[in-house]
């Protein structure tokens, strides 16, 4: 099944590494303008679940990667011939649920701009707000990039590596004085 | 002074404030203020008189002018309630154009009232009955714009309802040769009982069209919530009430109490009563559903009218008295809350209940005169409302028409859930931002409604001060007089002592207010400062008024659209096609209109011959 | 005269007794439902003692007066029913007036609530109201079923009528009992009718911005209204009572039925709950009434 | 426990009335809120000693601050204390409040409850077990008893100071100072 | 017309956890809503990466109070995975057992949350007591009450103690056999049926589109369960069943709720009847020197509200690079309860935000 996957994907997109490095999982990177089209490719393919999109903020080669995982709802008995046979070297448990799918991509850190993965996926929209806010990228289409769970603005998005929260706590919750204190 | 005199000084005071108006604005309301207060004086006067007189006569007809009791308190009713309206009106209508003309129709419309609660014969009860449909059609249409659309309802109805008198007063002429109301009296008992009927049932429409009692209602909606405020209060406090004059006049002293409970096996009083029970469930119920305030209060007048009618329709001394003194009554509270909307509307500029809110911060005075006219509209003790609402449950109750009196005592909580929606919508809740520098009524609005409230007050306490009077009018209609008191009513199957219940309310508010006090001291708090699950009030939206009862109203919307108002335009379209038809018979030729002659002549034959009508 | 002002100064104290002891009581019969020891049966004394002396907020004169005027109100209502023989100005206006100064209650904590300027309360005063007007239908019903068969509006005289064991319950009023017993939970305002100060869905609807001695007089009040609701039941259906000691046993009996309604239903919605108001009882009342105006 | 000792009552009834009957505001701040309804309920009852969760700050006169505080909270917390009438208690239940517990580092939680609203007591522990409520609760009724479990009188004189880190911690906050005197602006 | 804007929460007595639904109301039917989460955002996964991989054991157990246990668990499948580490056979079903005694009472919670909401204390109160029986248990196997910590890469801190098994058994005949009274004064109840039926009612089709999972999915028709799916732990076997109802409204859920849990009973037995000997645990080498190859692992579990995943970053070091929970409520609790709550009455915000499950520490992490 994921084999299958993968001669499919590589036969119509061109500029992607694919890699399955276990049976039920498989790893595509792409170049941030197909990324949409992959989604679709795959929501078409049965694969219609997105169960999250993270983000990883890779500070050394100065680049966000973006992590579309995308499962499925449709779960069926797998063919008996296919267990059987073992010709593709599909396990059991992998045929049972067509596995999970990463589809990375990586986007500049200095200007962090996308586009938003809602017209494939309606339930990217809390995701790609959360990332918004917590990485400092922002997602072109979204309806609504406003503040999720924070309340207050903070320079460096919190989530980059270069927010030092310990620094943070001293500088700012440190410094706001016990009531006592004061009295003296 | 005697009575013709009283209604010319009304008449000529009308035209004389017209015409002051062409000199200067001020002596022209100063003296609409001072006419209107002045006939007071002498309608006081006549208190307990019996006074008749005959006035000019008419192709050998006497018109006659006469005061009764009935009368006496209907006019005095009248003449109040317009004096406030005038003074009501005094910045009320400021800057508004023709005042010259509103002031001549609203004095005339005065005069009309008075000329019918004062005439004694047919003929000049019609009259006076025009000048107040038609003067009172000029005001409802004041506004223009819509108004003038409601104006129109108003007139059709209006003049249907002319027509059918018209067509009494004539039969009534052929048939007894007299239009004297005491000659009519004497002639109807000699007369067959259908005929009775027949009369009974012309006159009805007309009082029924001006009553707005359940399928002849659809006029008053829009008329009340389309004309200027003050006129709003002498309409639905005074002016329908005519119908209800109209109808005492008819069934007991013309007809008589016998011939009334008697006609028809007792079906004809019976059968008003269940339409005055219609009256009083759909409009309350529909009310609940208005979001303008004056029509909801429109919409209330139609329902209380209910109250008043079955008060009077019954048929008991208990009945009767609770139905004239609820007509006292709502007149007294109709125009308070009617003068307080105005207020309202006068200060901010809007009376959709959506969109205000939080004014009792701002309009004190208003909103505690607002909620006493509401408590009596509710019918709360200590209120006239309550006092005149028990004698009629009493009434129908021990009359064992349990179902009639459900139905009034459920129409109660329906009026209790459009009075509170009133009351919330417009005085509670938060106050919007743009009504933050409203200001509080001006002096000469706070008169008529603190006035009015301190009626409705003191004669929910006193109730034996206007009971009496009102006993005395029953008592000549040949009830069973009931036995009054000043604290109110005492009879073996009952009692209602107001002073007893002032008192235990009193001791029980003070008890409370001393445990109030007893507790820790309170501290004031801004209106903002209010529960929001742990965050701070958002201004300007934090208010519950849009609406209000909508579980309730999801339920009973469908069923509650005025479906008589829909007949009465589909049939105004009927006719308006038929019309288009009817004049294709108009072809121009004279044969044809030759043949349609003789074929009316044929069939008025055939009439008069084979089918013996009256 | 003296006996008459004694019974004016008593059964207002006796009623409040009465109804704490129940407020206790139904904690700690509920508690014992839920498998739990339960507070002590006076605790809603201790919280009162408690409220009095805490903090109060005020948003108005009119979020005062209000609360003040419900709780007059319901003492009014107690001086109006006969308790067992103590009646003190019951005579006067009979029913109708009892009808009527029900009104008061909800009024005055609808206004109060009102000046407080909290939607969450203006929600809580609109389900009342719809709710009252839920069982009002069959209460008023009811009521005329009562005041037709024995021809008159006094409750004194309708309690006489029943004495010697002569319940209305077992005679042909027995419907109308039956729909005044099916509509005393929306009444009283407990489960499945908790609808207006339902906490989980508005925190407690017209409650909610009373703190301190204006919670104090709120739940004297409730205590007062449960005393006045299930009295009332016993005097228009049970008899009365010869005694006050009857009388109580009687309340005790509907109140602890009460109780066990509460501990085993969940809360309605506002529109299930006028559509459940709305068609049995009414059926039931009616008939009621219906076969009243048959036999007279 | 004195709770029928009758001539307590008459000596005092102010203190043992907030003694008997501390009604706690239900607001779930923290994860410590999991053990709240254990605790309401049938196993520990905690209505035996008079404590029931009541639904708005104003009828309730406990505030059991149940773990950590985010900055988000803080507001509503200091919101929902302004509004709970005197005379009131704070409990800060769990490790977090006290000194932000394992959440030491965290950007988001504020640290020390105590420099924005006043604490009666503690109760220690991550999570602290049902019981620990009821020793807290007979802790603060001595408290009471002695006079001592007076945090809402220190609110109330050094207003300005709570004011001022509140408003540091938060920004510029969106209602009016709750107490127009009450000093403490040194 | 004035526009009406209501708080559900965070300080309300319908509100299980802290969390807060804005909502702009007409009447009482509500036009929009917009949940307003992050009063519990204590930015966990930013803290995970400062600490070493054990000591990010007693951080993740917080995520979830309701249910600390299974994300001990991804967390530790998760290290396996990228550590390349094998559990003993007897831990996975240790782990199982564990899992569903977490499933019960995580369960018997929600069933307190929803029939308080609907104003049935009574039968509040008993799942309240029937939970506080299976945390017990925890306090015995592990010597906590909530937060357990049990979990360990390589397999379960510690066995069972001696008889463990049976108190295991007794407690959960006590429960069951009050399954009847249940069914009784709840289940079976009219007014329940009455409130919960249609509403917060979601198609297949748009649970799906939404990202809907666990009971959610279920109460729409979908047999979809990682357990089955994925499977993990020992829940491969032995035989059990996929629960589901069709309608997709908050009646659906509840019920779904319900079966799952005496599901979750009965697979406990048949755990402990099938569980081998051996040891529990594979001692892990000293954990303040661990280091864990680069990689990167997704892992997924059911716990008792739906799919719970775990994407995580090692680039070598002691501590993880980069942590990423996909929680259940997250979709739930957002975008689910946001599309529902449109037209519903006010008088079912909790119903429907209970019914959906969300627990707000979840989404706010």
């Amino acid at each position: 099944m994921i084999s299958a996957l993968k001669n499919d994907l590589e036969s119509i997109f061109k500029d992607i590494q694919i890699s399955a490095p276990e049976d039920d999982r498989l790893i595509i990177n792409a170049q941030k303008d197909a990324v949409l089209t992959i989604l679709k490719f795959f929501k078409d393919k049965g694969y219609d679940h997105l169960a999250m999109i993270s983000c990883t903020d890779w500070i050394e080669e100065d680049e966000f990667e973006l992590i579309y995982i995308v499962g499925s709802y449709s779960v069926y008995a797998p063919a008996a011939e296919d267990i059987t046979s073992d010709k593709s070297g599909v396990s059991k448990e992998a045929a049972f649920n067509g596995g999970n799918i990463l589809l990375k991509t990586r986007i500049s850190r200095k200007d962090p701009r996308f586009i938003t993965a809602i017209p494939v996926f309606e339930n990217s929209e809390p995701y790609e707000r959360e990332i918004h806010e917590l990485f400092g990228v922002d997602f072109k289409g979204h309806p609504r990039l406003t503040p999720l769970f924070l309340e207050r603005e903070y320079k460096i998005p919190p989530f980059r590596k270069d927010f030092d929260t310990r620094r943070y706590v001293k500088d700012f919750f440190d410094q706001i004085p016990f009531v006592e204190n004061k009295e003296k | 002074m005697n009575l013709a005199q009283l209604i010319l000084i009304s008449l000529c005071g009308a035209f004389l404030t017209y015409l002051l108006g062409k000199a200067s604005s001020r002596i022209r309301d100063t003296f609409a203020v001072f006419i209107s207060l002045l006939l007071i004086i002498p309608l006081f006067c006549l208190y307990g008189k019996n006074e008749e007189i005959t006035y000019y006569s008419f192709l050998g007809l006497p018109l006659i002018l006469k005061i009764t009791p009935l009368s006496w308190l209907f006019a005095i009713a009248v003449q109040t309630i317009t004096s406030l309206s005038v003074i009501f009106s005094l910045s009320y209508m400021k800057g508004k154009e023709r005042l010259d003309f509103y002031y001549l129709m609203l004095l005339l419309v005065n005069t009309g009232m008075l000329g019918i609660v004062l005439s004694a014969d047919l003929i000049s009860f019609y009259i006076f009955w025009e000048i107040m449909s038609w003067s009172t059609f000029l005001l409802i249409s004041y506004n223009r714009g819509p108004a003038l659309h409601a104006g129109m309802k108003y007139i059709v109805m209006s003049i249907i309802g002319s027509a059918s008198m018209i067509i009494g007063i004539l039969s009534l002429y052929v048939n007894c040769g007299s239009l004297d109301f005491v000659q009519i009296a004497s002639f109807i008992p000699r007369t067959s009982s259908g005929y009775t009927l027949f009369i009974l049932i012309l006159f009805c429409i007309t009082f029924g069209i001006k009553n707005a009692i359940a399928p002849f209602h659809t006029w008053l909606p829009d008329a009340h919530s389309e004309a200027p405020s003050p006129f709003s209060a002498v309409l639905s406090g005074v002016l329908i009430k005519m119908g209800t004059y109209g109808f005492i006049l008819f069934m007991y002293t013309i007809a008589g109490l016998n011939i009334i409970i008697n006609i028809g096996g007792g079906s004809f009083h019976y059968l008003i009563s269940i339409l005055a029970a219609i009256t009083i469930i759909f409009p309350t119920f529909i009310a609940v559903l208005q979001d303008d305030a004056k029509r909801l209060l429109a919409w209330s007048s139609i329902a209380q009218v209910g109250y008043i009618i079955l008060g009077i329709a019954i048929g008991t001394g208990l009945g009767f008295v609770g139905g004239v003194f609820h007509f006292f009554n709502h007149a007294a509270f109709k125009a308070l809350l009617f003068l307080s909307v105005g207020a309202v509307e006068y200060r901010t500029g809007t009376r959709d209940l959506n969109s205000l809110g939080g004014l009792i911060k701002k309009m004190p005075i208003t909103f505690f005169c607002a909620l006493i006219g509401v408590f009596g509209l509710i019918g709360m003790p200590l209120t006239n409302g309550f006092v005149s609402k028990w004698l009629i449950y009493k009434a129908l109750i021990l009359g064992e028409h349990p179902f009639l009196a459900f139905i009034a005592l459920f129409g109660t909580w329906g009026t209790i859930i459009y009075s509170y929606k009133l009351i919330h919508n417009i005085f509670l809740g938060q106050l919007p931002e743009k009504f933050s520098n409203v200001r509080k009524a001006p002096v000469t609005m706070r008169i008529p409604v603190i006035f009015l409230s301190l009626v409705v007050v003191v004669f929910g306490i006193l109730p034996g001060i206007p009971l009496k009077i009102i006993d005395t009018i029953s008592a000549s209609f040949g009830f069973q007089p009931q036995d009054i008191q000043i604290w109110g009513i005492a009879s073996e199957t009952g009692v209602l002592n107001m002073v007893n219940i002032f008192a235990a309310i009193f001791a029980a508010l003070i008890f409370v207010w001393l445990l109030f006090l007893m507790g820790r001291k309170k501290i004031n708090i801004a209106q903002d400062d209010s529960y929001a699950a742990g965050a701070y009030v958002p201004k300007d939206k934090y208010n519950y008024t849009v609406d209000f009862y909508k579980p309730l109203s999801g339920m009973i919307k469908p069923y509650l659209r005025d479906f008589v108002d829909d007949f009465y335009l589909w049939l105004a379209d009927v006719i308006r096609t038929f019309s288009d038809k009817t004049r294709k018979i108009y072809c121009g030729d004279l044969g044809y209109y030759i043949s349609y002659i003789v074929l009316f002549l044929a069939v008025l034959i055939v009439l008069k011959m084979g089918l013996k009508i009256w | 005269m003296v006996i008459n002002i004694l019974e004016i100064i008593i059964s207002p104290v006796l009623a409040f007794i009465i109804g704490i002891f129940f407020m206790g009581l139904f904690r700690k019969i509920t508690a014992r439902l839920h498998w739990r020891y339960g507070p002590p049966v006076i605790q809603p004394f201790l919280d009162l003692i408690k409220l009095f002396h805490q903090q109060g907020f005020s948003h108005g004169p009119v979020f005062d007066l209000g609360i003040i005027m419900a709780l007059a109100g319901s003492i009014v209502l107690i001086l109006f029913i006969p308790f067992g023989g103590i009646c003190p100005i019951s005579n006067s206006g009979g029913l109708l007036v009892i009808i009527y100064i029900m009104l008061f209650a909800p009024l005055g904590i609808a206004l109060s609530g009102g000046e407080a300027a909290n939607p969450n309360i203006s929600i809580g005063i609109s389900r009342k109201l719809i709710l009252a007007l839920g069982y009002e239908v069959s209460f008023l019903l009811a009521l005329l079923a009562l005041m037709t068969y024995y021809n008159t509006i006094s409750l004194v005289d309708i309690v006489e009528a029943q004495d010697n064991y002569k319940w209305a319950l077992f005679s042909p009023l027995a419907l109308s009992g039956i729909a005044y017993f099916i509509i005393m939970p929306a009444m009283l305002g407990i489960r499945p009718f908790d609808i207006a100060g339902a906490p989980q869905e508005i925190s407690t609807g017209p409650a909610i911005e009373y703190g301190g001695k204006y919670l104090g007089l709120f739940n004297i009040w409730h205590a007062l209204s449960m005393f006045v609701y299930i009295a009332l039941f016993v005097d228009l259906f049970l008899g009365g009572g010869s005694n006050p000691l009857t009388f109580f046993i009687k309340m005790l009996v509907v109140f602890i039925l009460l109780t066990f309604i509460h501990g085993v239903f969940p809360r309605f919605r506002i529109e299930q709950a006028i559509k459940y108001l709305w068609k049995w009882p009414v059926i039931i009342s009616l008939s009621g009434l219906i076969l009243i105006t048959v036999i007279r | 426990m004195d709770r029928n000792d009758i001539k307590k009552w008459f000596k005092s009834p102010d203190k043992m009335g907030d003694k008997y009957s501390l009604w706690a505001i239900y607001f779930c701040t923290g994860c410590g809120i999991i053990e709240i309804p254990p605790v309401i309920t049938a196993r520990w009852d905690a209505e035996r000693f008079g404590v029931i969760p009541v639904a708005t700050p104003r009828q309730s006169n406990l505030f059991l601050i149940t773990g950590y505080v985010s900055v988000k909270t803080l507001r509503a917390i200091i919101r929902t204390y302004e509004q709970m009438p005197e005379p009131k208690y704070t409990v800060g239940f769990g490790s977090c409040p006290i000194n932000g517990g394992m959440y030491w580092d965290s950007y988001n939680t504020i640290k020390h409850l105590d420099k924005y609203i006043p604490i009666d007591g503690w109760i220690a522990g991550c999570m602290p077990r049902p019981e620990a409520i009821f020793v807290a609760v007979t802790h603060l009724w001595t408290l009471i008893d002695q006079g001592k479990a007076k945090a809402y009188v220190k609110y109330r004189e050094k207003y300005g100071l709570y004011r001022k880190n509140q408003e540091m911690a938060l920004g510029k906050l969106d209602w009016p100072p709750l107490y127009t005197t009450g000093g403490g602006n040194d | 017309m004035r526009e009406l804007e209501l708080y559900f929460g965070p300080q309300h007595l319908g509100m299980v956890g802290n969390f807060s639904i804005t909502l702009k109301v007409e009447g009482d039917r509500i036009i929009e809503a917009a949940a307003n989460p992050g009063y519990l955002h204590r930015g966990f996964e930013k803290l995970m990466e400062l600490r070493t991989w054990i000591q990010n054991f007693p951080l993740v157990c917080r995520i979830n109070v309701v249910e600390p246990d299974p994300m001990e668990m991804i967390y530790a499948m998760a290290v396996e995975k990228l550590a390349n580490l094998e559990v003993p056979e007897r831990a996975h079903y240790i782990r199982s057992i564990y899992l569903e005694l977490s499933r019960v009472s995580s369960h018997l919670f929600g069933l307190w949350a929803y029939s308080n909401m609907l104003g049935f204390d009574t039968v509040a109160q008993w799942a309240m007591y029937h939970r506080d029986l299976v945390l017990d248990l925890f306090e015995e196997l592990t010597g906590g009450r909530v937060y357990h910590i049990y979990i360990w890469p390589g397999g379960v801190r510690r066995d069972f103690p001696d008889g463990f098994k049976d108190r295991i058994v007794n407690t959960l005949h006590t429960i069951g056999g009050c399954v009847p009274d249940y069914d009784a004064a709840f289940f079976n109840n009219r007014l329940f049926y009455e409130r919960s039926k249609g509403i917060g009612q979601i198609s297949q089709e748009d649970a799906k589109r939404l990202g809907g999972v666990g009971q959610v999915l279920r109460a729409t028709g979908v047999k979809h369960d990682i357990r089955k799916a994925e499977s993990y732990a020992a829940y491969n076997s032995i035989d059990w069943d996929i629960h589901t109802r069709e309608d997709g409204d908050a009646y659906s859920r509840i019920w779904v709720i319900r079966n799952e849990m005496i599901e979750s009973v009965h697979m406990i037995f048949k755990l402990l009847d099938a569980m081998p000997e051996g040891d529990a645990y594979k001692k892990v080498q000293n954990p303040f020197k661990w280091k864990i190859p680069k990689g990167e692992a997704y892992v997924k579990i059911e716990s008792s509200r739906g799919e719970l995943g775990l994407y995580m970053v090692s680039n070598g070091g002691d501590k993880p690079y980069r942590v990423n929970f996909r929680t259940p409520s997250y979709t739930h609790g957002l975008t689910i309860l946001e599309k529902m709550l449109r037209n519903a009455s006010i008088a079912d915000v909790g119903n429907i935000m209970i019914s959906l499950y969300v627990v707000a520490p979840e989404i706010d992490r």
